[in-house]
């Protein structure tokens, strides 16, 4: 796909002005997924900017983005990395073939307590 | 008073008491939780991405409802109400999202997010009061230090949840007061516990909700309330070395109903 | 009829070249009113003045257009030109045929077209002229000062030094402000209390200064030169003039735990007290939320132990009331709240504090004796960490904290982490920056001793979140440099809090018609050129109520605000410039449109008694414009609906006359 | 029969304080514009009256242009708002009547932007040229 295309397109789907940006770290400074992650949110935000959408498509740092949008309530400059996040994770497992998750998977991760929201949740972060 | 019900998929299962102990208490308190003629589950997480529309419809068909009935929708779970009410403000807001939503729906009737979407926590706050529920307390929980756990569901993002200040929330604090116990304040109460990660990456879920619970344990807590039965699943699996129970138990407890519940 | 003369000037050949000047002169005599019509070399030379002396003499003429150069080039002159000829100087108009019209134009048939159509324009114009006069208005010479912090004292010495009396008012019990909490400044070390307490004690001891502390402005009236100003002197139940400031009261006072509000709340004070030890005025305040004799009538010890009888449980609020000729706006600056940002956990552990409480605790006068301990258990810190920007460069859609830079927490956080360094080597200390702001002098050398000599660590990131556990505050924050989530185990945690305006200053811009911007600073007349006047006229800006501003800055300020007051108390009399807004009352209606777009608050609506037909009267409300304030901008007369309000100079009809003379 | 060349007619309303002098610093510099423009000084673009204007078209003025100082800049702090505010109110109202929203204008210039006056001038008579003569509020009394 057209490099141009994929960033207007997460751009535009995510509804995130990166050029908000100041750099301050403040996102990744309260990620609770940051040492889990490859590329952490204010790389996620500068590198959207600058059109190297790539890396992150085929980062694990997509899965690990735990939306719980501290990044987002915290900015200074109300930038909103997960939502850029998000973006870039549903461009890559929309496309065919690209599911993070199958539903042959299921049985081994889950125990008698697992509550259904954990499944509900995780298909609908891993999947199409 | 009457209310629009969504109870959501755990609540029918893994969380039965949450859902059980919330409307007996709603009943002792004077509000009928009416549960929404087939309701579907809400998704688990709200997916911020604008283009994302039919993930959405369950919740504009749960609003709906609600609003051809002119009752507020309330919901226990955190998830539930987390996802309803983004996808209310959503269709306030965005009003081309708002359109092709319009488009799925089968009646004429264009619904642009007039329903007031509560949670029950903000139902017990703002519909009932918490003097008044002070009131109806029959069995205070005086002695016990509970720590409420917000999560992030509950309060982010502040802008569309508007429950409570994100960072320094109260509410949860004067529910426990109101019952009758000391509340623990502790600053981890608005950090995730994991979430949905705890199915790929248990180690970093385990991390997330120890921190959670040592924080609690060091500020003197003897308990852990929560709303959102992910939370308590991590906070619990990870060996959490006080009880983490549903805030409805502990409300059904002080309300005189615990027991009703169990027979 | 006016009779008209016009004067076509050559411009040796700046005009002459591309202009047939001649023919301008012979086109403009069959204009109406024109009964004279000439054209000369150089018109503001002094034969072509004395050409126009004598055609006014010997034509009798009542208005002139010179058809010269731009008026902003030699209205003036020509207007001196027609007073010594005994012609008001007002009924002059300038026809510009140099820059905007022979310097543009190559083509001599279009520059005389043009030319005629500029002098027809000029000619129509002053026929609808009338004589004007200034309005003159007396000087009261005494000013009025707002706010007794070091930009309020600096402009009050400098004002008395040149002679005139000055009142400053201030709402805490003493003056001084921030400067006077603060433990050193930057970037030379100085102790704030060694450089500013001097100056407290010039201002009690200069006969020209007045100084009403606990006391606030209530209401203000007038305009430049002639303000009426009331103050409310609040009741301290202290008799100031008798109060020897010997401390025996505050020593006695049974109620000792009321928050101190000099040390930002952390420790106490009595009932009666005073602020710190060199207070001026150094008098005992009694405050009433916290006194037992006034909140039941019981206790009384105070008075008993007075040996001067100062204190005075029944004394009231007391209302003074004076004219100033010129009011100074020094209200200062406060950290805002840290309420909204508790991620950095401020409302839930006592050891995270803002850098204005660093300061008291590092001051030999603060609460722990200028000891550095925590203010939960007094230990020591090991580790310190720092936050810059804390509600600084917001985002206007954060709902949270200022958009603007706040000028001064990089030098003092810089300067905080130096002397912790200093004077506990064996501190860890750690700043978080976004960027290090230090334009200023020996600014950045003074950062760079900071990381260099003193070993202070600067990090690139920001901290994201902060948890009390234990007796540690556990810091994560992010490294960018090092791309690292780093988590800190500190003793203290210090945020830079942004600065906000006091909250007293927007109630105060409304009774002074001063405008302000949206985060409540005050605005100047101009951002470059006028940087300490406000736009009203009379009203003038000290400190950091314009803006955020470090110590220099604000004391050059203060001078300069001082020196325009005092060439406004300088003069016996105000000029004004007559080309002013007036309302006619038996057009106007009484719509208030007027009044919500004057920027100097000029206009201002009276109860008028109008006769009507058949001997009857009728009270209307009419708008009447205050000439010694109004700037003659002309936005009420576009803003009034009945075509009341018009403009001296720039007439309704004087600009209809140049619309038609142009397009004819 | 002779034809006449077309040359509009261009009323150009100058603050006093930024574009007034802008446009003598055009004249400084011998920048050139045409002589179709003519300027009539006002103490603040927030004096020109939405009836100069109508004036202006009625009496054959084939385009009106209003300068000021630049936001922010105004010497009586707000003046250019209020022009900024009315200006559009009324070119809306112009534009519904006819008169194309090409024939008039609002324009920031500074007392130091002498080029961007006479670019402004060359530009804005160009477009008012290429729309032709504007007849639709002309009154024909008033034609001599």
């Amino acid at each position: 796909m057209n490099k141009n295309f994929i960033q207007e397109e997460i751009l535009r789907s995510s509804g995130v002005n990166p050029k908000k940006c100041m750099k301050c770290g403040k996102c990744s400074a309260t990620c609770p997924a940051y040492d889990e992650m490859e590329y952490h949110p204010h790389q996620f935000v500068s590198m959207v900017e600058n059109g190297d959408i790539e890396p992150l498509m085929n980062s694990k740092s997509l899965y690990r983005c735990l939306s719980c949008f501290a990044c987002i309530d915290r900015c200074p400059r109300s930038v909103q990395p997960a939502k850029l996040v998000e973006a870039v994770r549903l461009a890559v497992v929309r496309q065919q073939g690209k599911n993070h998750l199958t539903a042959n998977d299921i049985p081994e991760l889950i125990d008698d307590e697992t509550p259904q929201q954990l499944l509900v949740s995780a298909f609908r972060k891993y999947t199409k | 008073m009457k209310v629009s019900y969504f109870p959501g998929c755990t609540l029918k299962n893994k969380a039965k008491d949450l859902d059980e102990y919330a409307r007996k208490s709603a009943e002792v308190l004077g509000i009928t939780l009416e549960e929404i003629q087939d309701w579907q589950c809400c998704g688990g997480v709200f997916t911020t991405a604008k283009n994302e529309i039919a993930t959405k419809l369950s919740s504009v068909r749960a609003l709906k409802d609600a609003a051809a009935k002119e009752q507020p929708l309330v919901s226990v779970c955190s998830a539930c109400h987390n996802v309803i009410k983004q996808t209310n403000h959503a269709m306030q807001t965005d009003s081309d999202f708002a359109t092709k939503v319009n488009n799925y729906m089968a009646e004429e009737s264009l619904y642009t997010g007039e329903t007031q979407v509560y949670h029950y926590l903000e139902m017990l706050r703002d519909l009932v009061g918490f003097d008044a529920l002070k009131e109806k307390v029959v069995n205070a929980l005086s002695g016990k230090k509970i720590a409420a756990y917000y999560g992030c569901l509950l309060l982010r993002p502040n802008g569309v949840m508007q429950m409570d200040d994100p960072e320094n929330p109260q509410i949860m604090e004067n529910f426990i007061r109101a019952i009758g116990a000391t509340p623990v304040l502790y600053a981890m109460r608005n950090e995730c516990c994991g979430g949905y990660i705890s199915m790929e990456s248990p180690d970093l879920a385990a991390n997330k909700s120890n921190a959670v619970v040592k924080n609690a344990v060091a500020a003197g807590a003897d308990m852990i309330i929560t709303a959102c039965p992910l939370c308590k699943y991590n906070l619990i699996k990870n060996g959490a070395e006080i009880p983490v129970v549903y805030f409805t138990e502990v409300l059904a407890e002080a309300l005189g109903v615990k027991e009703d519940t169990n027979e | 009829m006016q009779r008209v003369g016009v004067f076509v000037c050559w411009c040796g050949s700046n005009i002459a070249g591309t202009v047939d000047v001649a023919a301008v002169a012979e086109a403009l005599k069959n204009e109406p009113g024109v009964v004279f019509s000439t054209d000369y070399q150089y018109m503001c030379s002094q034969a072509g003045q004395d050409i126009i002396k004598n055609a006014i003499a010997e034509h009798n003429l009542t208005g002139i257009v010179v058809c010269s150069c731009s008026p902003r080039m030699h209205e003036a002159t020509f207007r001196k030109t027609a007073a010594a000829a005994g012609l008001n100087p007002y009924m002059v108009e300038i026809a510009n045929i140099r820059e905007q019209c022979s310097w543009v134009h190559k083509d001599m048939t279009t520059g005389t077209e043009k030319a005629i159509i500029l002098g027809k324009a000029a000619v129509a114009k002053v026929n609808l002229n009338t004589p004007l006069t200034p309005g003159e208005s007396p000087v009261t010479k005494r000013a009025l000062v707002i706010g007794g912090g070091i930009a309020g004292i600096q402009t009050a010495l400098d004002i008395a030094d040149a002679g005139f009396p000055v009142d400053i008012v201030e709402t805490k019990p003493t003056i001084g402000g921030k400067m006077a909490q603060l433990d050193k400044t930057f970037p030379t070390l100085d102790c704030a209390a060694c450089i500013l307490t001097p100056k407290m004690v010039d201002v009690a001891q200069n006969e020209k200064i007045r100084i009403f502390s606990y006391s606030e402005v209530e209401e203000v009236g007038g305009f430049v030169g002639n303000f009426d100003v009331k103050i409310k002197k609040k009741a301290r139940y202290v008799k100031e003039d008798i109060c020897t400031g010997c401390g025996a009261c505050v020593d006695k006072c049974p109620m000792k735990k009321n928050p101190n509000e000099f040390n930002l709340g952390m420790d106490n004070r009595p009932a009666i007290y005073i602020p710190f030890a060199q207070a001026v005025p150094k008098v005992a305040t009694i405050d009433p939320n916290a006194c037992n004799m006034l909140k039941n009538g019981k206790c009384g010890l105070c008075a008993r132990v007075c040996a001067a009888g100062a204190i005075d449980y029944t004394q009231k609020d007391e209302i003074i009331e004076e004219k100033y000729g010129a009011i100074v706006v020094a209200t200062g600056f406060n950290p805002i709240s840290m309420e909204k940002f508790d991620e950095f956990a401020y409302n839930q552990s006592k050891d995270v504090i803002t850098s204005l409480e660093f300061e008291r605790l590092t001051n030999a006068a603060g609460p722990t004796a200028g000891h550095l301990e925590r203010p939960s258990d007094g230990k020591s810190p090991k580790t310190i960490v720092f936050v810059q920007c804390v509600g600084s460069r917001c985002d206007a859609c954060s709902e949270k904290g200022k958009e603007y830079c706040s000028k001064i927490c990089c030098m003092y956080t810089a300067k905080h982490a130096m002397l912790t360094r200093d004077k506990y080597p064996d501190t860890d200390v750690y700043v978080f920056y976004i960027d290090v702001r230090t334009p200023g002098k020996n600014f950045d050398e003074f950062y760079r001793r900071a990381v260099e000599e003193f070993g202070v660590k600067y990090i690139k990131g920001m901290v994201g979140k902060v948890t009390p556990e234990g007796d540690k505050l556990k810091v994560q924050a992010s490294d960018l440099l090092s791309n690292k989530q780093l988590h800190i185990d500190a003793d203290l945690v210090v945020l830079a809090a942004a600065i906000e305006p006091d909250k007293s200053a927007r109630p105060l811009a409304t009774m002074l018609t001063a405008s302000m911007d949206t985060n409540d600073f005050f605005t100047e007349a101009h951002p470059k050129l006028r940087p300490v006047e406000s736009p009203t006229a009379g009203v003038f800006l000290s400190g950091a109520c314009q803006g955020p501003k470090d110590i220099p800055e604000t004391v050059s300020q203060a001078g300069a605000a001082a020196s325009k007051v005092i060439g406004l108390l300088a003069k016996d009399k105000l000029t004004g410039n007559p080309c002013v807004a007036h309302s006619n009352e038996l057009m106007c209606n009484g719509c208030s449109s007027c009044e919500r777009v004057c920027p100097y608050g000029a206009i201002t609506y009276e109860d008028k008694e109008f006769r009507m037909p058949n001997r009857t009267t009728k009270i209307r409300r009419v708008a009447s414009v205050n000439p010694a304030v109004c700037q003659g901008c002309g936005a009420c007369t576009v803003a009034c609906p009945s075509g009341a309000m018009d403009l001296k100079g720039f007439a309704n009809s004087q600009i209809i006359a140049e619309v038609d003379a142009i397009c004819k | 029969m002779q034809v006449k060349e077309y040359k509009p007619l261009i009323v150009a309303f100058c603050c006093n304080w930024c574009s007034y002098a802008g446009a003598d610093l055009a004249g400084n510099n011998r920048l050139n514009y045409p002589a179709d423009v003519k300027i009539i000084r006002v103490p603040c673009s927030c004096r020109v009256n939405p009836m100069f204007i109508l004036r202006a078209f009625q009496r054959g003025a084939d385009g009106v242009i209003i300068c000021g100082c630049h936001p922010g800049d105004c010497h009586y702090t707000s003046g250019n708002y209020y022009t900024r505010r009315r200006m559009a109110a009324l070119f809306s109202m112009l534009d519904f009547l006819g008169i194309e929203k090409e024939r008039t204008r609002v324009e920031w210039v500074s007392a130091a932007e002498g080029a961007k006056f006479a670019a402004t001038m060359n530009e804005f008579a160009q477009t008012v040229a290429s729309l032709g003569e504007n007849k639709r509020l002309e009154d024909l009394r008033c034609k001599k």
